[in-house]
């Protein structure tokens, strides 16, 4: 039976790895900011897997709490660049 | 025999969710395919969320299933009748 | 007693807050809590001084469960160094910014920027370092596209989707480090990491994460742009202070805590980078035809310089001769900093006397601003290494650890580093007092000057001739290298 | 047999996750990878849940796939000219998929080296140990507001300075046109209930799933379905009340640190037998901000008269939302 700690974690890297991947790969504001955001995912799905102990037993809540920082924070981040992105588009309309 | 019919819903709800699935995927417009979308989740998800009342004890955690049902059949009446209606205002400006 | 480690914090937290909501009296309160938080930080000094570290756990919850706030001289003494820069690009800001409109919009991001580096520089705890790392972020990215034209907002949506990567590739780091050894606390990890495969892929990664925050070349390629559209006190910020506490965190992680993990290799490889990042930035610096790019990548080629300490400060026995060089590291960072900042307040200046700032153009700028030539000058001293300057006492101790550590190679690069510097900063002055159509009368803008010119005494002075203040200090109240 | 169920589950989960995470960054229609990006929130809300992570799923799903989704989906009007096109040159793109899987082998190899010699205990212990204490007996809400309190004011301090970032650099958006009645009508009966839902989330935080993220996510939520209904008959705030509603969270947060630090030495330190209520009262404060700063940042920038001298907006009254709500 494989652990579903083990299982988790390398998803939580493989997301890690698509969203790295195309975060380098695009260049335009929107592709990245998905790509980082899938990025941003993995990392948040490493600290969930390691949280987690058993179907008895009570998770780890320190993680959750960083994770759940870290989700509010990715959703700033993506606020602050689209806002960015559209201030952009307005100066190059001019 | 509680147990049974409990799964029985379940998976009839789950059978319901996946001919809804695969006439998204195979039929040949939006309207066809929202019909098929809404039409198929909502008994879907009654008959899942009727599987689940039977197995929990607790009469509470019942009322919260239906008004999530309830309240999923709202967001999806909603938002088929959205979709539809943004997609006839495009077909009108390309006529 | 150790309350002003918070008052650092709370007070511009607290001072961004009111100017957004009393916009119109924001200079007033920016200025307020700028001072009552510089004079925090010269508490923490004193009190660094004396007692030695400070420690305040957050929430009285043992380390570990909580979060720590430390300071010990290295912090401390960059903290102070980081609030003096902000305070007199703080003054100079509220003369630079005519428009109340655009002044409005600069002060509560700009307090929000003092409460992420100080934040940041007293940290004591990884995840901790993340959000605060992400908040300085942020706060540069939006204080950077103030410019509001489409060269800056190109900038900033650059650095911000790289400064993004960066953080969450340290994040990454993180997870690992939690995995492995269930501690988020930089004082209970250094004593858990060994070199093990979780560790060194997780130092790996917070390296790599913060090396993009600190543009070690050839991850430098989003600084210039960012830095030279900047608003001229945000750039000062950036270049003399943000960038610095990226190299700062990569300092304590590989000397406190994963000083197992680091190899004699790894080291020389970054230290290599650095070599590169010393001449390829001097060079473009060179190139530059705009002041305030040519000052971006000369920050480029001064990065570069703190990285080749690395190698040294490994291959070097403990004891004094380590803790020198480690001194040395310290006193170029600081140089650098006060010169940096006083440079680009006063091309900024320039800019706004000029309308521009094309070197080959600056012609009779001399004679129209003798002060800010002057400050320009001598932030040039310091960013070539002349005596009495601070980097000057730097680089000698960076050639003689070179010798002590057998690794003479590193010698030429800051020979020739140092000439490329020479030459960049004579070509801006050989422009500024040629000839030109000068508007003919001189402009005092005191407001603007001064606080660069303290900046730029500092850099050559102060730091030159007290530097020996300093060493004593950091030798006698350092955590590192103590581990 | 169950475990065999729960190993299936388990696999179909994580392959699903990836090949929507695949997709969403390789196609090439931007409309359709927000679509898959926000199809990717919700399972993962569902992979919170697997994992034991219900406050996370909450939030996921409110804030993850919500409101970025909602920020992501109007944002691509702004940007016609989008592709998800990569124009990369071949051989930079070969260095790229090289360095990303050698750096996913590598830290797949670290985290198989990691499990083995991890002692799983971690800081789990201390937490339940301390709980009694803390103020609340929902764990996460005693790492957020009190053993971690710290990170959490910073993190306000974060959304404060991306929403002034919008506020600074654009107008709101033009409204939208006048909406279905269809829309009105449900939004007419599901604004309130999301508003009591919010209160609730709020509330149940201290003892059970939720809390202020979460709470503040759904009234901003609230917020949104508003505006896109009523486009022309939202509630207008006075410029200055908002203002002092976008800090609030964070006013509080640091005072009544302050003030525990007067009464017991150190930062944020609460007083045992206040924590419960401290928390409560800093969480009340902190939804409204965190609600007011997603609404702004949803509307995608500053309302009118926002920078201006106060004047013009005393001019306007200011409409509460239930009288809208109830006018349409």
């Amino acid at each position: 039976m494989i652990s579903e700690q083990l299982l988790y974690s390398l998803a939580g890297i493989g997301l890690f790895g698509i969203g790295l991947r195309a975060t380098l790969l695009h260049h335009m504001l929107l592709p990245r900011l998905l790509a980082l955001n899938v990025c941003g995912a993995g990392v948040f799905l490493i600290f969930i897997a390691i949280a987690y102990g058993g179907i008895e037993v009570m998770a780890d809540p320190v993680p959750h709490a960083l994770v759940l920082t870290g989700i509010v924070v990715a959703v700033s981040a993506t606020a602050m660049a689209l806002a960015l992105g559209r201030r952009l588009e307005a100066l190059n309309d001019e | 025999m509680i147990d049974t019919l409990a799964i029985l819903a379940i998976f009839s709800g789950l059978f319901f969710f996946l001919s809804g699935s695969i006439g998204l995927l195979r039929l040949p417009d939006l309207f066809t395919r929202l019909h098929a979308l809404a039409k198929a989740d909502n008994v879907g998800l009654a008959l899942v969320a009727l599987g689940v009342i039977i197995l929990e004890p607790a009469v509470i955690n019942g009322i919260k299933i239906v008004i999530i049902w309830l309240l999923v059949m709202a967001a999806s009446a909603i938002s088929s009748h959205l979709v539809a209606r943004h997609a006839l205002r495009e077909n009108r400006k390309d006529d | 007693m150790n309350d002003a480690i918070i008052w650092v914090i709370a007070i511009p937290l607290l001072g961004s807050l009111i100017s957004i909501i009393w916009s119109r009296y924001a200079s007033m309160i920016a200025i307020i809590s700028n001072l009552l938080a510089l004079a925090a930080s010269i508490i923490i000094v004193a009190q660094v001084y004396q007692y030695g570290p400070v420690n305040h756990a957050l929430g009285s919850w043992q380390s570990g469960l909580g979060i720590s706030l430390r300071a010990d001289a290295l912090s401390s003494i960059l903290l102070l160094m980081s609030m003096i820069v902000i305070s007199a690009a703080t003054f100079y800001a509220g003369a630079y910014f005519t428009d109340p409109v655009k002044r409005a919009r600069f002060w509560p991001l700009w307090l929000m920027l003092v409460v992420a580096l100080n934040a940041l520089l007293l940290s004591g705890d990884l995840f901790n370092l993340y959000v605060t790392l992400e908040l300085l972020g942020l706060s540069a990215v939006a204080l950077t596209a103030l410019s509001d034209n489409r060269a800056a907002l190109q900038a900033a949506i650059r650095y911000l989707s790289i400064g993004l990567l960066g953080s969450l590739v340290f994040l990454a780091g993180v997870a690992l480090i939690y995995m492995g050894h269930g501690t988020l606390d930089l004082v209970a990890l250094s004593n858990k990491v060994q070199a093990e495969p979780l560790s060194q892929v997780a130092f790996g990664l917070m390296t790599a994460g913060l090396l993009i925050k600190s543009a070690l070349f050839p991850l430098h390629f989003w600084l210039p742009s960012a830095h030279a559209s900047a608003p001229a006190p945000v750039s000062a910020a950036l270049s003399a202070l943000v960038v610095k506490v990226a190299v700062y965190i990569l300092l304590r992680l590989w000397v406190d805590v994963f000083d197992l993990v680091l190899t004699p290799l790894s080291a020389m490889l970054l230290g290599t980078l650095g070599a590169i990042a010393v001449i390829w930035g001097s060079w473009q610096a060179l190139q530059a035809q705009r002041l305030k790019l040519m000052a971006a990548y000369s920050t480029v080629a001064q990065i570069g310089y703190l990285f080749i300490f690395l190698p040294l400060i490994v291959a070097l026995p403990e004891g004094p001769v380590q803790d020198a060089a480690f001194t040395a590291l310290l006193l170029m960072a600081l140089t650098h900093g006060f010169a940096k900042s006083a440079f680009f307040l006063s091309a900024g200046v320039i800019q706004q006397y000029c309308g521009h700032d094309r070197i080959a153009e600056l012609g009779g700028t001399a004679r129209a601003l003798p002060l800010t030539i002057f400050v320009i000058a001598l932030s040039g001293v310091a960013l070539i290494g002349l005596p009495p300057s601070g980097t000057f006492l730097g680089k000698w101790y960076l050639i003689s650890s070179s010798f002590q550590a057998g690794q003479w190679w590193w010698v030429p690069v800051i020979a020739i580093g140092s000439v490329l510097a020479t030459a960049y900063v004579f070509r801006i002055l050989g422009y500024a007092f040629g000839p030109g159509e000068s508007v003919g009368r001189v402009l005092n803008r005191g407001r603007e000057e001064i606080p660069a010119l303290l900046l730029a005494l500092f850099a050559t002075l102060i730091l030159g001739l007290g530097s020996f203040e300093l060493w004593d200090f950091v030798a006698q109240h350092s955590e590192f290298l103590r581990g | 047999m169950i475990e065999l169920l729960w190993s299936i589950f388990d696999i179909t989960l994580v392959l699903l996750l990836l090949t929507l995470a695949w997709t969403t960054c390789s196609t090439q229609d931007v409309k359709r990878a927000v679509t898959l990006f926000i199809a990717m929130g919700l399972l993962l809300a569902i992979v919170w849940a697997r994992l034991k992570a219900p406050d996370l799923a909450l939030a996921e799903a409110v804030i993850g796939a919500g409101i970025s989704g909602a920020l992501l989906l109007s944002a691509i009007k702004d940007y016609p000219a989008t592709t998800m096109v990569s124009h990369r040159s071949s051989l930079i793109e070969g260095i790229i998929n090289s360095l990303t899987l050698a750096l996913t082998i590598l830290m797949s190899w670290a985290v198989w080296h990691g499990l083995n010699m991890s002692d799983g205990i971690r800081l789990s212990e201390q937490v339940f140990s301390q709980l009694p204490v803390s103020g609340v007996s929902n764990p996460v809400t005693a790492v957020l507001l009190n053993y971690r309190a710290y990170d959490t004011l910073l993190e306000l301090a974060v959304v404060l300075t991306a929403v002034l970032t919008v506020l600074t650099l654009n107008e709101k958006r033009a409204d939208y046109e006048s909406s279905s009645p269809l829309l009105q009508g449900m939004t007419r009966w599901l604004v309130p209930l999301l508003v009591v839902t919010s209160g609730y989330l709020l509330w149940v935080g201290a003892h059970a799933p939720g809390g202020a993220f979460q709470a503040g996510a759904m009234l901003a939520a609230a917020m949104i379905l508003l505006q896109l209904a009523y486009p022309s008959r939202r509630p207008e705030f006075n410029n200055y009340l908002l203002k002092i509603l976008l800090v609030i969270g964070i006013f509080t947060f640091v005072l009544v640190g302050l003030w525990m630090m007067s009464l017991n030495d150190d930062f944020l330190a609460f007083t045992p037998a206040w924590a419960g209520t401290l928390i409560l009262i800093i969480e009340t404060a902190a939804t409204v901000s965190i609600a007011t700063a997603l609404t702004l940042a949803y509307l995608g920038g500053r309302p009118r008269g926002w920078e201006g001298t106060g004047r013009e907006d005393t001019n306007r009254t200011s409409r509460s939302i239930t009288e809208n709500g109830g006018a349409g």
